[in-house]
């Protein structure tokens, strides 16, 4: 049997920048199903490449219409932005009954959706890391801080969780203002940051996007020099564009304790992409699942294995690191149990996502170490 | 001139022949199988269910470019206006928003528009600017004190999954008419500053107008919930999940050959179809009717010669007001008919180059100043924006495959999914190539 | 249709943030020249020889049109409204296709010049409307008059000044906030700046008052006898016959009649139909 | 001492940042607006055409300093500038002779010319990304600032710091003289003449003996050239981002209709009017009211309005001044 | 009665018009001359409403009409013509005059949708008009033309039929001959004196062309540099030292050159 498995990203539109490194973690979890020749009986695995834009739900609905009905696919790694996750899955998957996990849709409203059981994510939801980041700079002292986000679903998301648990822990919130993606000039934002002015700043908003342009607006004017880097920050990224000048700096993003990532970045280096490109690890986690979720219940139909996605995700069983998928079909085959752990360290709860282990890092030298995990 | 020569070499047969094709495309699209087409009809009938709403907003441009020579260059703020009806109608009512703060908010508006019209007043009756000024300032003053508590009342409760004010819990098919009002209030106040004066900025009131309504969509939580989205917005339609449970409608479904997934896709796509036809049908007949009768006649007037058409006594201003709200109404519709298809509101999507451009392409291409090109244009459009996303990547790996494989075949290959904005710009040009004034070119 | 109309579609639209509606040409410029030819034998300084022609495919307007005009002399062409008076002065310019017959100049065959290789072969031409650059000064106006001149200009300058006094004292003034029949004389002055060896005016004086037109009749003739041919057409058909060497009514394309300005005022069919006497 | 400390702050945060995007987006409207003036309609592949140079440019660029070759404090990407915008002024030609020349030559309607440049828009677009990719990307290089904030502080005792990068003041001085040589360029030379002739009245300047299509050609050289400087200043004070091109597009039309479009000095003005508006409405004066009155200490943040919507303000803005002055803040004169 | 009182109109530091006063009888043709730039069109164009005055008055029967925009001015009977035809180009010639009448039923776009019949009659009966007008200008063979085919002349005669579908007041013609064939003219000519006399239209015409003027005004108004200059019947202005020296003139001073 051929199974199709297909993708639905960004690959135009704002978020175009991370798409491809998305795509080729998928990429990279199919091939190495395939190289191992253990997934049901021979069976291989192709990837179908579907564009949603990130931003025309209507757009993302027809690619996942085309995927479904006309690529038959049983299962999608995708959507990529929250809204048009939400549009795809209610008007197409839902209805066709394939199974979708989403990488990067971290919307807290997706936690409550209505979903016969078809819909996953293997990043935790953002009301999570609000609290957790909040933890972490208390934990470091700084009382208060100044919040910007990039004004879509996650970045309001988490900074409204953010502000809410700082609050509550005593801490100050000078102000919490929306920066938007792409725009052409963020000095606006710089200058009302820099005037409310706190301690710290936290910038949750994504690396290659606007993101970058506060943080580099805010060194360069002096507004700020410690901020405070969520996962969408988190990354290589971050570390090429500033280099020493965010000493001191420190963030969070969700990952395992253990080598999982380190694994992962090394295997993407050796297929040549950047590992530690946002959700990339995330998307090799979600396409890993569904493969093995097949395995496990030893069929391609979604309405079949969409129950096992929440039994190979978790305990009990043998822990599955990413480059180990051959092992992990091998014990699922005979009739083992397994607990995939992977790339960004995946423990599923109710209601199919994942918890959110976050590890703490900092900012030194010019370069990023891990301090700790929460 | 080419534009006479094309004029000249247009045959009555011109449009039924390009419909006939486009009805050949979804027809292929449906059934065939390969590289250029899907065979799914669920595929088809979901592009051309999108096509036919962008139609009805091809048709409310059309009526502001093609009647009138408005350019309009807000639509993505009027289709995102539109997009609130379903939201504030359909609904069901948020427990707790009206007895935190409903009432004070209403009171606020209410306050905010009273200032505007008694400083209109106070500026006809006293002309001094420093009452006006006054006026206002009070006003705001009274308006943000009202405002604001009742903001933070409606947001801080339930934020995860409200935070904002709600619906009435009305059905759904009343909000198209609801989305059609809200744009037209809208561009009636856009209207009546840009065109009164003088229209020849409307294009940049416009501009500035899209994005502000779309700012205000993203920023305002109150109202839908801003950035975090609105979903499961009511359907005036069957779910497919219930089909399927329904057993009647499986064996209908066994009976034709479908699976009953497969089918109550389509099933659910067809009564979208209808809905969205009876809709566009509607427009274009009432549209027709008032094309072919003196007031078309006094609007072709206007657009040929503005300066006479006021000296013979019309009120250009005026009709020119009526025909922009009358087309950003019909845009509004079709937002809300976008919004309720796709049962979700993001006001992050709400991006200008997909609903603004991409509209005037479908209107410039299918012939503006004729409905029915417009229909044809953006049907076409759609469909063609939709399948380049297939297509782009298929042809550059048609194109590289004599490359040798190396860094530049890879990179091509990677650049794929960019061929989708090539190929569109390719089409685009052809057309415009040859034939500059549209597909159905206006009589 | 106005320029306007050209710009925007004739969709009545003027929203200036889109297109620009001014100044937009109504002819092709990127045409190229063709050969030069060998002229007719003995013809005038200037003839378009039975011409026949018209706009882009539309019907011919010309149908075996000759306009002549020779060393010294002053040529009117007048007709009704419509007769295609402009068009043979623009077919004499290249600025439409010619499909029978040929325009010579000083015994070469130039119908293959395109308007911008006519100027350097010497023809100056004020058209009937938009004869100016509103948003330049007088002067620039007259600089763009002498546009192919690679020699020192000013004198050319001073001597178009002196013909016009009116016009000199506005010389650093956009042109297009002059009166109308200052607007005239800054466009043959224009065409005077080019040095042409032929001058071709569309009617010069439309619009002004009396005064001003004796004036520019005045200046014409004193152009004309300075040896200069002089062809113009003109609705003030009394006045310009007193003053023509040679006059051609057009109708419809056509030759109707030709002959000296006196011949013609004296033919009484000819002056109750065309020239309104 | 407290007086110096507000006008540092101001000046640190909104009028530095603010005159250097006001510059970025003053030459990109000046570009747009010679489209328009002689050109007859509003290019929306500007946006495209700066991205393409500039990408050009990065390329180069690469190659210089693979090669070692730099220049000192300034950015490499000024020697890699020639061959940008040689690059982007055959594009544009190519561009024309394909795609606009045939509407020309049949005197279409401008609106066509419009919509063939938003064809023109996508296309580029897809070529850019193709030539370059989607990432972002750095290319400054060189010194970073010319005076840093820290420095400051410790010159001038102050409690405010003050930053000026070196792109920033690069770009002022490069508008500066940009703008200087293209007023002398239309004002002076007979070229320049010719062009503002052929803007004036087409036939009229066919009839002088100007070439028009020499008239085009320069056209879009000037303009490709306008839009690869102001695309690799941009690029060097923010950074290459290939989607962020097209959103600066709108800003620039904002820019130049507000200085009355087809007019050179109305797209300088108008690119600060926008770039001050967006920064200055939003900014919030807490900070600097705290410094001149020290006793009192204001609860709000003082803004007038949020960010998020310095865009719309910068609209309404716009639509004020047209109200007001319905052909711009330069009419009259076109280019 | 059309009255003027003392109405400036001002282009930044030039006036335009500067003081201009005076009167158009009920009944009258009045012809205005001047010489270039003497402010005649925008003083029109002041009147016709389609620039607001400086200051100054303009009053219509007694009743103030100053600064009423153009459509308005049409209502109250106030037609013009344009110096420069101004058809609908697109649409045929008998549309032309047929969209003229205000108040049509078919105008409201609702009722469009709902009273078909009645528009219908009222169609039917325009057409008449139309027709009738098209007869009476001796134009009646190019009623299907699209307008912008028309010859010049046969442009202003359309202008001149416009105002006849609706019973005007008073008309004022911009420079009904400037480029216009003389024997055409006579014809024009002929046509506003038929309008005077039968419907008793008042006139105001702008013309440079003395002969026109001498046939078919009285009085003359002459305006220069924005004031009245003198007033009278056209054979005393054209006798008028002043109107001679600013406007006349004496002929050609080379008419010995002519025949040389
Ligand atoms: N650009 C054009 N395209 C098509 N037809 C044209 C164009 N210009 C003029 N015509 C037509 O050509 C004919 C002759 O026009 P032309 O301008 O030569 O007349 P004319 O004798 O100069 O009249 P007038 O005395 O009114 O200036 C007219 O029927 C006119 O409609
Ligand atoms: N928009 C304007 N801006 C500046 N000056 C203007 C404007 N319109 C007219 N003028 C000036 O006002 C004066 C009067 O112009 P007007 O058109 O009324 O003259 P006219 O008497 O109609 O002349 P003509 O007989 O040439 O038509 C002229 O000197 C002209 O330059
Ligand atoms: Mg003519
Ligand atoms: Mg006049």
């Amino acid at each position: 049997e051929d199974v199709k498995l297909g993708t639905s990203l960004g690959f135009t539109g704002p978020l175009e920048s991370m798409s491809p490194a998305m795509q080729a973690g998928v990429d990279l979890a199919a091939k190495e199903i395939n190289e191992s020749g253990q997934f049901m009986d021979g069976s291989m695995v192709t990837v179908v490449q579907g564009d949603s834009t990130c931003v025309d739900a209507a757009a993302a609905t027809a690619t996942v219409e085309r995927l479904i009905t006309a690529e038959g696919v049983k299962g999608i790694v995708g959507g990529m932005c929250s809204g048009e996750t939400i549009a795809s899955l209610e008007n197409v998957a839902k209805p066709n009954g394939i199974v979708m996990i989403s990488p990067s849709a971290t919307s807290p409203a997706l936690s409550t959706i209505e979903d016969n059981g078809l819909f996953f994510r293997t990043s935790p939801s953002d009301a999570r890391q609000g609290d957790v980041m909040a933890d972490i700079i208390m934990g470091r002292g700084i009382e208060s801080v100044a919040v910007t986000y990039t004004n879509n679903d996650y970045g309001k998301g988490l900074a409204d969780s953010f502000a809410a648990a700082f609050t509550a822990k005593g801490g100050n919130v000078t102000t919490n203002s929306a920066h938007d993606d792409g725009k052409a000039d963020y000095s606006a934002e710089v200058a009302a940051l820099a005037a409310a002015g706190g301690d710290a700043l936290v910038v949750a908003g994504y690396v290659d996007q606007g993101g970058s342009g506060i943080v580099r607006g805010s060194l360069d004017s002096g507004a700020f020099d410690t901020f405070v880097f969520p996962d969408g920050m988190v990354g290589q990224a971050l570390v090429d564009n500033f280099g020493a000048e965010i000493d001191g700096s420190f963030g969070q993003n969700p990952a395992a304790e253990g080598e999982g990532r380190e694994k992962f970045v090394e295997m993407a280096k050796a297929e040549g992409f950047d590992g530690t490109g946002a959700f990339s690890a995330e998307s090799y986690d979600a396409a890993a699942l569904i493969l093995l979720s097949m395995a496990a219940a030893k069929s391609s139909d979604p309405a079949v294995y969409k129950d096992q996605v929440m039994a190979v995700a978790n305990e009990p069983g043998e822990k599955i690191m990413p480059g180990e998928l051959g092992k992990a079909l091998e014990i699922l085959n005979g009739g083992g149990d397994i607990d995939y752990v992977g790339a960004s360290a995946v423990e599923m709860i109710e209601p199919g996502e994942t918890a959110g282990v976050y590890r703490e890092v900092e900012y030194k030298d010019g370069d990023m170490t891990v301090v700790g995990y929460r | 001139m080419a534009t006479t020569r094309q004029a000249a070499a247009t045959s009555p047969w011109r449009a039924p022949i390009l419909f006939a094709i486009l009805a050949l495309l979804f027809v292929l699209e449906g059934t065939v199988r390969n590289s250029m087409f899907s065979g799914s009809w669920n595929t088809s009938l979901a592009i051309l269910n999108m096509g036919l709403i962008s139609a009805i907003t091809a048709l409310g441009v059309n009526m502001q470019w093609g009647y009138a020579g408005l350019f309009n260059v807000g639509v993505v703020g009027f289709l995102a206006l539109g997009g609130l009806a379903p939201v504030l109608i359909a609904l069901p009512p948020v427990e707790g928003a009206w007895s935190s703060g409903g009432m004070r908010l209403l009171l606020s508006l209410f306050v905010g528009m009273g200032t505007l019209a008694m400083a209109k007043m106070a500026w006809t009756r006293t002309r001094s600017g420093l009452i006006v000024a006054g006026v206002l300032l009070a006003g705001f003053v009274a308006y943000r004190w009202l405002f604001d508590p009742a903001v933070l009342a409606i947001e801080a409760n339930n934020p995860a999954r409200h935070g904002n004010i709600g619906g009435l819990g009305l059905p759904v098919l009343l909000s198209w008419v609801v989305g059609g009002l809200f744009a037209a209030a809208a561009a009636w106040a856009v209207g009546k500053v840009a065109l009164g004066l003088r229209s020849d900025y409307l294009a940049i009131a416009t501009l500035g107008i899209g994005e502000i309504i779309v700012a205000v969509l993203k920023n305002e939580d109150w109202l839908a919930r801003g950035v975090k989205n609105i979903t499961s917005i009511p359907r005036p339609v069957p779910y497919e999940v219930d089909l399927q449970a329904n057993p009647d409608f499986v064996d209908f479904a066994t009976s034709w050959g479908f699976g009953a997934a497969e089918a109550s896709g389509i099933w659910v796509k067809l009564c979208y179809m209808l809905l969205f036809l009876v809709v566009l049908l509607t427009i274009i007949l009432l549209a027709e009717l008032a094309l072919k009768s003196p007031w078309g006649r006094m609007m072709r007037a206007i657009r040929d010669n503005e300066t006479a058409a006021e000296a013979m006594g019309k009120d250009v201003t005026a009709r020119h007001l009526q025909v922009f709200v009358l087309g950003s109404a019909v845009i509004g519709i079709a937002g809300a008919m976008m919004i309720t298809q796709d049962g979700l509101m993001a006001p992050t999507s709400y991006n200008p180059l997909r609903y603004t451009f991409l509209i005037w392409v479908m209107v410039i291409v299918g012939g503006s100043g004729n409905n029915w090109g417009a229909v044809l244009g953006a049907i076409l459009i759609w469909f063609i924006w939709i399948k380049v996303e297939i297509w782009g990547p298929n042809l550059i790996g048609f194109l590289v495959t004599p490359l040798p494989d190396g860094d530049l075949k890879t990179h091509l290959l990677d650049s794929a999914p960019h061929m989708r904005f090539i190929v569109m710009g390719l089409v685009l040009l052809l057309v415009l190539r040859f034939a500059p004034r549209g597909l159905v070119p206006e009589r | 249709m106005s320029d306007a109309e050209i710009a925007f579609g004739k969709r009545g639209n003027r929203d200036a943030s889109v297109v620009n509606p001014k100044g937009q040409g109504s002819f092709d410029g990127s045409r190229k020249s063709g050969a030069v030819g060998a002229g007719i034998e003995g013809a005038p300084f200037l003839i378009g020889d039975s011409m026949s022609g018209g706009y882009g495919r539309g019907p011919d307007i010309l149908h075996d049109c000759t306009i002549a005009v020779d060393k010294g002399e002053i040529a009117v062409i007048v007709g009704p409204n419509g007769a295609g008076k402009s068009t043979a002065m623009k077919a004499l310019f290249g600025m439409l296709d010619l499909r029978k017959g040929r325009v010579c100049l000083n015994g070469r065959d130039i119908t293959a010049l395109n308007p911008q290789d006519r100027v350097k072969a010497g023809m100056g031409f004020v058209p009937q409307v938009n004869n100016i650059f509103p948003s330049m000064s007088v002067e620039e106006n007259l600089e763009m008059g002498a546009f192919i001149r690679s020699d020192d200009i000013r004198q050319t300058l001073e001597q178009v000044y002196e013909l016009f006094p009116a016009v000199a004292e506005k010389r650093k003034q956009a042109a297009g906030e002059l009166s109308g029949g200052q607007r005239q004389q800054v466009a043959v002055g224009r065409a005077l700046m080019t040095r042409p060896d032929v001058l071709m005016l569309d009617e010069p004086t439309a619009g002004v008052s009396p005064i001003v037109m004796d004036e520019l009749f005045d200046r014409i003739i004193a152009i004309a006898r300075g040896g200069l041919p002089v062809l113009m057409v003109e609705q003030n058909a009394q006045q310009a016959m007193n003053i023509a060497d040679k006059a051609y009514v057009l109708v419809q394309g056509a030759n109707a009649h030709t002959g000296t300005g006196k011949e013609l005022m004296a033919n009484e069919e000819v002056r109750r139909t065309f020239l309104g006497g | 001492m407290d007086i110096l400390n507000a006008l540092v702050a101001f000046l640190n945060f909104v009028f530095i940042p603010a005159a250097a995007y006001g510059a970025q987006l003053a030459l990109g409207a000046l570009g747009v607006t010679l489209i328009y003036g002689i050109l007859r309609f509003s290019n929306f592949a500007h946006g495209d055409t700066m991205a393409f140079g500039t990408a050009v440019t990065i390329i180069v660029t690469w190659g210089l300093q693979a090669l070692g070759i730099s220049l000192g404090p300034l950015p490499t990407a000024l020697l890699a500038l020639p061959f940008g915008i040689a690059a982007t002024a055959l594009l544009a030609l190519g561009t024309d002779r394909v795609v606009y020349r045939f509407y020309r030559v049949q005197k279409a309607a401008p609106i066509i010319l419009v919509m063939a440049s938003v064809g023109v828009m996508f296309l580029m677009n897809g070529l850019t990304r193709l030539l370059i990719g989607v990432d972002e990307i750095r290319f400054t290089d060189g010194a970073r600032f010319i005076i840093n904030v820290r420095d400051f502080r410790e010159w001038s005792g102050l409690e405010e710091g003050l930053a000026l990068r070196t792109t920033q003041l690069l770009t002022l001085v490069v508008a500066v003289l940009v703008v200087w040589a293209l007023f002398w360029f239309l004002n002076r030379t007979k070229s320049g003449k010719a062009m503002r002739a052929y803007s004036d009245n087409e036939d009229l300047a066919l009839l002088s003996g100007i070439d028009p299509e020499r008239v085009v050609r320069m056209t879009w050289i000037i303009a490709a050239g306008l839009a690869t400087i102001a695309g690799v200043l941009y690029g060097l004070d923010k950074s290459f981002k290939a989607f962020n091109y097209f959103q600066i597009l709108l800003p620039i039309f904002a820019a130049a209709i507000v200085g009355g479009l087809g007019n050179p000095l109305g797209a300088i003005a108008g690119g600060f009017v926008v770039a001050f508006s967006e920064v200055a409405v939003t900014y919030p004066w807490v900070k600097v009211a705290g410094y001149l009155f020290p006793g009192w200490q204001p609860d709000g943040l003082l803004q007038l309005l949020g960010t998020e919507y310095k865009f719309a303000v910068s609209f309404v803005i716009l639509i004020i001044v047209l109200l007001f002055k319905p052909t711009g803040l330069f009419s009259g004169k076109s280019v | 009665m059309i009255k003027v009182e003392d109405l400036h109109r001002h282009f930044g530091g030039f006036r335009a018009v500067d003081g201009a006063s005076l009167e158009i009888e009920t009944g009258s043709i009045t012809g205005l001359i001047g010489p270039n730039g003497a402010g005649k069109s925008t003083l029109f164009n002041v009147i016709a409403g389609v620039l607001p005055p400086t200051s100054g008055r303009v009053t219509m029967d007694g009743e103030d009409i100053t600064g009423l925009p153009p459509h308005a001015l049409f209502h109250k009977g106030l037609l013009r013509t344009f110096q420069l035809a101004h058809e609908f180009s697109s649409m045929t010639v008998r549309e032309n005059l047929m969209m003229v009448p205000g108040g049509q039923t078919g105008e409201t776009i609702w009722k469009t949708w709902f009273q078909r019949g009645r528009i219908d009659r009222e169609e039917a009966a325009l057409r008449q008009k139309a027709d009738e007008v098209l007869d009476f200008l001796t134009i009646s063979h190019v009623a299907n033309e699209k307008a912008g085919n028309l010859s010049g002349g046969q442009k202003k005669l359309l202008e001149l039929g416009r105002t006849m579908m609706v019973d005007a007041k008073v008309v004022f013609l911009d420079e009904v001959g400037a480029g216009v064939n003389r024997t055409l003219l006579g014809t024009i000519a002929d046509a506003i004196l038929r309008l005077n006399k039968e419907r008793g239209y008042t006139f105001c015409v702008i013309e440079h062309d003395m002969d026109f003027i001498g046939k078919i005004c009285d009085p003359v108004i002459v305006m220069a540099e924005g004031k009245v200059l003198a007033k009278g019947s056209a054979q005393d202005i054209m006798q008028n030292e002043d109107v001679i020296e600013s406007y006349l003139g004496r002929g050609l001073k080379n008419k010995d050159m002519v025949s040389a």
